[in-house]
């Protein structure tokens, strides 16, 4: 797995490439978690352009993040997101509370 | 029911195996009539049953995880054996967004049965669990 | 040498299983520091291991297979082990060029001396035959 | 694997992807044999463009076209490999005895 945070527009992008499994959960949840402490924004977009392939513990830390934001008052979205992984999204109910996006410029612009 | 291929793996319960065998899963469920999509669902279900026995069964400690496939002129079934700490009501766990972990969903028997046309969970307190998942081959693309 | 990661797989001798193992072997080599080349290498060595197996050990009759593969800090370890009818002599049989099938190149054991750092064949006539190979890491990219 | 063939400026062209070992060994010959049966062709030109790998399985069996056209007095030639294909071909001495060209139509150009 490769991820790679930035801030734009007081929105922290969160760029994830390979197989979101248990085996890299761990790793993802540390690195979100200190770049939005280290920048203390409160909104988050995913962008899964790389993502091949996502499981319940993929999805789970994704709805960790979630939670976490939501307390802070803050929003999550994610943008491309393979069918396979747009599947197990829908399957999970998280695209109730989650909103998707074609792109990165369309999320931030309605964010 | 003629056997047409069979493979068993077995490996150590680290979490780098996850992908290891479901990418085994793919290449071997590949052999027969699935679609791209079905070989993705047949990946999901591998990966929830083994990561299960792992994280659940073994408690991320040390233990020896079995994984079987075999593969019939109508359908491919996969076998996830662990001899961990087993599941005291397999009808409670396998209900949706039930987890004894608090940090996750809940999801992953959702997922199995979701993705497979047939589950079956066998399992005994102290003795382990098996995960018997069969998906059924149609030729009719 | 203190185990890493350790896999085994049992198949049995159909030629599908070759490619599986071979996916199989890069998808766990790619967990240490191989370059992508090397991986390659690994999978043209294992490939012509499981292949004799099934033709040579086995004779393309039914037969069972192991393939092991251990990780340990500074190697990788294969086996692969046939249960088939063995090889007479051993020294023969790794010249290059030697095959005791007409239509075959005799370059199997060749390849996986070339891309491996350690190769080591036991054999009994009726016993079956056990190929062991080992490829260092080297951590200097 | 997926294989083709086509005959162009009387040189057959067969076009294979995938992996070339032993479990594809045989359908590739019969399919060649075939190919060089019906049209009568002597030269022939290997594309392996698509070829992601060949251990000494795959590679007896172009051994084998070889020796059959060498026969009657025809030449076989190879384009597009691989690195890793390319090496093998080196390793097993197959190089010396058939030509590698950049692109089909440079090969069909000189052979
Ligand atoms: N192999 C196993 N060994 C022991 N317990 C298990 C095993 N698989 C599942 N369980 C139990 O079943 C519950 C539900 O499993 P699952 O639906 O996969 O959700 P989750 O993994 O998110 O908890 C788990 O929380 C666990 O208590
Ligand atoms: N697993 C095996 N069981 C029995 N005989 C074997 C086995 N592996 C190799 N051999 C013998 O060793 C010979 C040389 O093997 P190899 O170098 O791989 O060349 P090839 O497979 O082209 O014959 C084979 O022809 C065969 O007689």
């Amino acid at each position: 797995m490769q991820i790679t945070t930035a801030v734009r527009r007081g929105v922290l992008i969160v760029n994830i490439a390979g197989e979101l499994d248990m085996h890299v959960a761990d790793e993802f949840r540390k690195v979100v978690d200190d770049a939005l402490e280290k920048t203390g924004v409160t909104n988050m977009l995913l962008n899964l352009e790389g993502v091949s392939f996502i499981d319940s513990s993929g999805l789970g830390v994704i709805l960790g993040r979630y939670k976490k934001l939501n307390l802070l008052g803050g929003k999550m979205g994610a943008v491309q997101l393979q069918p396979q992984v747009e599947r197990i999204f829908e399957l999970s109910g998280l695209l109730k509370i989650m909103k998707l996006y074609a792109t990165e410029s369309d999320a931030l612009e309605r964010v | 029911m003629a056997i047409k291929n069979k493979m068993t793996m077995s490996f150590i319960s680290c979490s780098e195996n996850v992908g290891i065998a479901r990418i085994t899963a793919a290449a071997f469920a590949a052999q027969a009539d699935f679609t791209l999509s079905e070989i993705e669902e047949i990946k999901v279900a591998v990966s929830e049953a083994i990561s299960n026995a792992i994280i659940h069964g073994y408690g991320h400690q040390d233990g020896q995880i079995q994984f079987e496939m075999t593969l019939y002129e109508e359908k491919l079934e996969c076998l996830i054996i662990d001899y961990g700490k087993g599941i005291a009501d397999i009808a409670l766990a396998r209900q949706p967004a039930f987890s004894t972990d608090p940090e996750r969903m809940g999801l992953g028997f959702v997922f199995m049965e979701s993705f497979m046309d047939e589950l079956d969970v066998k399992s005994g307190v102290g003795q382990g669990t098996t995960v018997k998942m069969g998906k059924m081959i149609t030729k009719v693309h």
